[in-house]
């Protein structure tokens, strides 16, 4: 057998396959594919304070191996998800990881302060790195110095691990990487989505309503990829790597990279079984290359 | 999770080519036939290479539980359908459903299969179906004609195509009884206009009609306001970009009118609720049809 | 008829088709499929003072919708270009722009100076963006003071159109454009490609020779659109379009976007005829949507 | 260009499966098998989606100017040779060619295919081909045997496969005269071993051999080695990554001692040559095989 088991900054994961933030709903709604409780643990999509409606639609466009999206950041609010959506999840005996999102950095140390008081709350995910906002979101992910306030702000208020999600939209990633985890971020979580943008050339407008979208599958794996072997480099914690992973071979290639443990998001709307199927690929891998305990592979590449 | 949801690798039954850009396509799902209702669809994959990469979303257009098969029919429209219409007798296609709200039927001695708003009339009051399609909406609306037929009442069709020689499958409708009137852009076949003409000129008083309309925003915002401009009780199924299918991305959403859930929270005047999940077919006055 | 014509900051090209530089080798290799004469015009591969060899193979690994290469400016010198492959290009009345590399800013100045010196040379596009070069190459283009530097001094050495090609692997792609505008560049071309990598998983090793490669192909068009929209709000001088262009409908799209030009480059390598069925179709749309002027196009998404 | 390059459009003529995983491929191209000589090679493609993206090399494993046909021995090795072997009779796949440089024949009443290196012997000197083939390596050495065959001079075949039942169209050789020596990994046909073996073991001595190879790396450099120490004459058939296939985007270069071209410049040990133009074919000699 293979030892799955995978330590994420503090957070034990029985495998390490996980969800990405906003691909996987609140977890229910692939709970009709997946047994929610054999992902290592299920990241929820972002929330904010307040409920939000998100961006008008268009929000999706499928692109060559990839697609953008523009949600916008829609959801109920971190209160009515702890009232509505946690119990359901806890109770499926997965770990939830909160991903959350605010508009100041007091509001990401507000956040942090409900999620330390929750007990269904196994770790934070601090999105310093959404595209699909104005305010807020992605503009704390693009330099040091506002990346490193929101993590100091949000460890100030919790000793659950901590994981930072980074923006891959700047020059130098590992910079960011290092600011983060200097202000006391147990983990990493990379990437989220490239900007990118499509046109409709009947209307001559762009697809999505709001301009702008996050490029994420398959289309950016190697660039995903290449970020988390530089950011392996640069910093000891551990790495929680996505970015286009799409069958198990991809999140083998993470894992050599430097991912600690890895999430999958855009694949499961091309196949609601990809966790699991990622997960026992694998597995499968592991065994056929004699490999003992999963996480021999984090940074084999290197 | 109500009706459970199943992936499955579906083999192709038969895939006949109706029009030159429009097929119909029979796949072997018996447990999917088995629970899906009226106006749910399907999210279809034809191989798992990364391009295209997301699933289409397909409507089932005749669900046959004794024979374990759905039934899509669909229109060509860019490399997902292309690629689908490639696909020969005997091969499979992942997919997988049944998604969404159908359409809401009365619950006596039938079935009711949206929850969240109630049937308008009274339970035994005898009500008329009324069936507008534009297009390609015409799929989703053959399995509920079959549904209504069960109950004795066949009801109208009104079709509008761009032209007589895109009809198809008319056939069917005329088997269940259903009363067509067709409308066309060029005049070929019925009359001369649209399926929005063709409601306008139609007397309903006394009929106790509900309007169920399937095709694009423009025709179902105008005949949302013809049925509201008669107080005629009306659905629309909508369609969006999706990503998912099962409500987990967020990406499919329209502005919907729908019953305060949150006691707390303060009350606003639409909520993005999604087509996927919530949907596709909606009560018309549920949906903000402006902006 | 449709009017192809374009102007791209000084250069007049009777049709907005180019090719990318490094993708279409020095015109021959493909004139058996495409006379090129008929294109608006061809970008050599990159060049620079000394011959180079370039880096060692595997240069090259297929990725989703999409393809890393880490060739390392193999080209033979400029001298060697001017003497033994120009003369042929120019007999096929094709206007040439020349892509030069330098190691130093003087060197981007001497490079400059042959090109003046050079009558074949129709336009210089300045790359300063290679990310495959341990020296030089990307490093000017990730800071808005060294982009203005290499393209002053380029400036100051010819008075032939100056298109500066942009690296992607930046935070933001207006700060540089604004930047090498104001330094003198006639005209900007973008994108060069993202950085990205991939890992055999069998030997544990990266599939590049380079470790790390430039991400090219259909895979990297939303990002590269992005950024010609984000580019045409902020400068005022024409756009060299290009980054996943695979279709008529994409040029199109990068047209719409802000793009004056479009270069066609990885496409190649899939269909040989790219460009030229990219450029009919670009006339059928114009055609069929009764534009008369092609140039019409430039920004119609904004 | 010396030969013209041609794109096209080239229909299945047959398509079978040799092995679980090894197919045969007729595909017909006229135009192509007009001009293509022993030793080059095609890109193909199967269809225009942006996923896989790049075209596949594939040397020529039969060229029949008469019947305007080529033929492919591939293997399946990952998706597009997947894909590939999907294709059936009847639909077409985009290739182009014929490219590179093939073997090298004596000029005398031949072909003399590549231009930059001569050949070994005097024109008039009867030598014997020694063809070594490591599993797929196989594909483009049987044209070769052909022209040979029409000069007259068989000659022997050194075939090394991991077991017995991987061998396949070994007539094809036969016909030709062409005397065959086996050597597998399991034993289970011929010598257990290598063709490394099988070469090593083999005495040509007073024979003018001239070695013809091809396979992986490892193999072409042991038999570079026993070339070089029996003062064998050696040409060998190289794989690298491409993209274009054509020469222009520098993707598939290996260290080659070639002549020095320019003049002016320093001389150097070695420089970068693009497989898919200087190659595939090179004499060993010419090839760096260290680091
Ligand atoms: C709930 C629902 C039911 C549907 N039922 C049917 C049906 O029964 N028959 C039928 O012919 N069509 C139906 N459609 C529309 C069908 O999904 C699209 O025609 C199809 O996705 C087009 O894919 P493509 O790759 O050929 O086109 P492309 O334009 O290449 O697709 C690009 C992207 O846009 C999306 N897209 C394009 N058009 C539409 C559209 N009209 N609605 C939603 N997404 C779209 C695609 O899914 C894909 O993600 C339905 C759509 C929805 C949302
Ligand atoms: C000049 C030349 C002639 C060849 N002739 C034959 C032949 O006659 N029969 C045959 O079975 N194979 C031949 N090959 C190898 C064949 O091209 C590869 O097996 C094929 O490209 C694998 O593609 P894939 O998508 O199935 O594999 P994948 O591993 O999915 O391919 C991924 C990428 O790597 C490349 N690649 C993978 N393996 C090789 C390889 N061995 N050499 C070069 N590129 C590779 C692919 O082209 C693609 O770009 C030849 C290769 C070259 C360079
Ligand atoms: C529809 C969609 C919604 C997303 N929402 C969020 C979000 O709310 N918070 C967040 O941190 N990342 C969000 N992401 C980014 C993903 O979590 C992930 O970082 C990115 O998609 C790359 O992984 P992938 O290519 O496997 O999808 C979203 C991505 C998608 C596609
Ligand atoms: C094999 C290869 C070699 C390249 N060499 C160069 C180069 O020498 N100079 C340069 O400016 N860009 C070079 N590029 C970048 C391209 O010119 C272009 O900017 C990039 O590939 C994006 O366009 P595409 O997606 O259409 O290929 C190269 C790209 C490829 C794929
Ligand atoms: S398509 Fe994902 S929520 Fe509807
Ligand atoms: S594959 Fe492009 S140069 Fe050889």
């Amino acid at each position: 057998m293979v030892d799955l088991q995978v330590n994420l900054g503090g957070l034990v994961l029985k495998n390490p396959v996980t969800t990405a933030s906003g691909t996987f709903g609140f977890g229910e709604e692939y709970a009709a594919f997946v047994d929610l409780n054999r992902l290592g643990a299920v990241t929820v999509k972002g929330l904010t304070l307040e409920p939000r409606e998100g961006n008008p639609a268009p929000r999706v466009a499928e692109t060559p191996a990839g697609m953008l999206n523009a949600i916008g950041l829609q959801n109920p609010g971190i209160y009515r998800f702890i009232r509505e959506y946690l119990p359901s999840l806890v109770t499926d005996g997965v770990p939830v990881i909160v991903n959350i999102n605010g508009y100041s950095v007091e509001e990401y140390g507000l956040l942090a302060a409900i999620c330390e008081a929750t007990a269904g709350v196994a770790a934070l995910e601090v999105n310093i790195s959404c595209p699909n906002v104005r305010q807020g979101g992605m503009q704390f992910g693009l330099s040091p110095q506002s990346a490193a306030a929101v993590t100091q702000e949000v460890r100030r208020h919790t000793r659950k691990p901590v994981i930072v999600k980074l923006s891959p939209n700047v020059t130098d990633i590992t910079e960011i990487a290092r600011a983060v985890t200097a202000a006391g971020a147990d983990a990493v979580s990379l990437i989220n989505t490239l900007l990118g943008m499509a046109i409709d050339v009947g209307s001559r407008r762009p697809v999505l309503a709001n301009v702008f979208g996050g490029l994420s599958g398959p289309a950016v794996k190697p660039v995903a990829l290449r970020m988390v072997y530089q950011v392996y480099q640069a910093v000891k914690v551990p790495i929680l790597g996505m970015g286009g992973i799409y069958t198990a071979g991809d999140a083998v290639e993470f894992m050599m990279a430097g991912a600690t443990a890895v999430a999958v998001g855009t694949a499961n709307f091309a196949n609601p079984r990809a966790t699991l199927d990622i997960l026992e690929g694998m597995a499968g891998f592991c065994l056929q290359e004699g490999i003992t305990g999963i996480s021999e592979l984090t940074g084999a590449a290197h | 999770m109500k009706t459970p949801l199943l992936l499955t690798a579906a083999p192709v039954i038969e895939h006949e080519q109706l029009k030159p850009d429009v097929y119909r396509l029979v796949l072997a799902a018996p447990s999917i036939a088995r629970q899906a209702l009226p106006g749910q669809f399907i999210q279809v994959r034809v191989n798992n290479l990364a391009e295209p990469l997301l699933p289409r979303p397909f409507s089932l257009a005749r669900i046959s539980a004794d024979q374990g098969t759905i039934t899509l029919l669909y229109r060509i429209v860019g490399r997902g359908t292309r690629l689908l219409a490639g696909v020969p007798t005997g091969q499979t296609v992942q997919l997988w459903g049944p998604l969404g709200q159908g359409w809401a039927l009365p619950a006596a001695g039938g079935i009711l299969s949206r929850q969240r708003a109630g049937w308008p009339y009274p339970p035994d009051r005898a009500v008329m179906p009324v069936y507008v399609a534009g297009g390609m909406g015409i799929a989703p609306l053959l399995p509920l004609a079959v549904e209504w037929y069960r109950q004795g009442q066949p009801g109208l069709l009104l079709y509008g195509v761009r032209s007589g020689d895109q009809l198809a499958l008319l056939g069917q409708w005329e088997e269940l009884g259903v009363k067509v009137r067709i409308a066309t852009e060029d005049g070929s076949v019925g009359i001369r206009g649209t399926v929005i003409d063709l409601l306008a000129a139609t007397c309903l008083t006394g009929r106790h009609p509900v309007i169920y309309a399937c095709g694009p925003w423009p025709l179902l915002k105008a005949i949302h306001q013809i049925a509201r401009g008669n107080y005629w009780p009306c659905q629309v199924s909508l369609e969006e970009r999706m990503a998912c299918g099962v409500g987990a991305c967020l990406g499919c959403v329209c502005r919907g009118k729908i019953p305060q859930v949150d006691p707390i929270a303060e009350p606003v005047p639409w909520r993005h609720v999604r087509v996927c999940r919530e949907g596709p077919v909606f009560w018309s006055d549920e949906v903000v049809w402006d902006g």
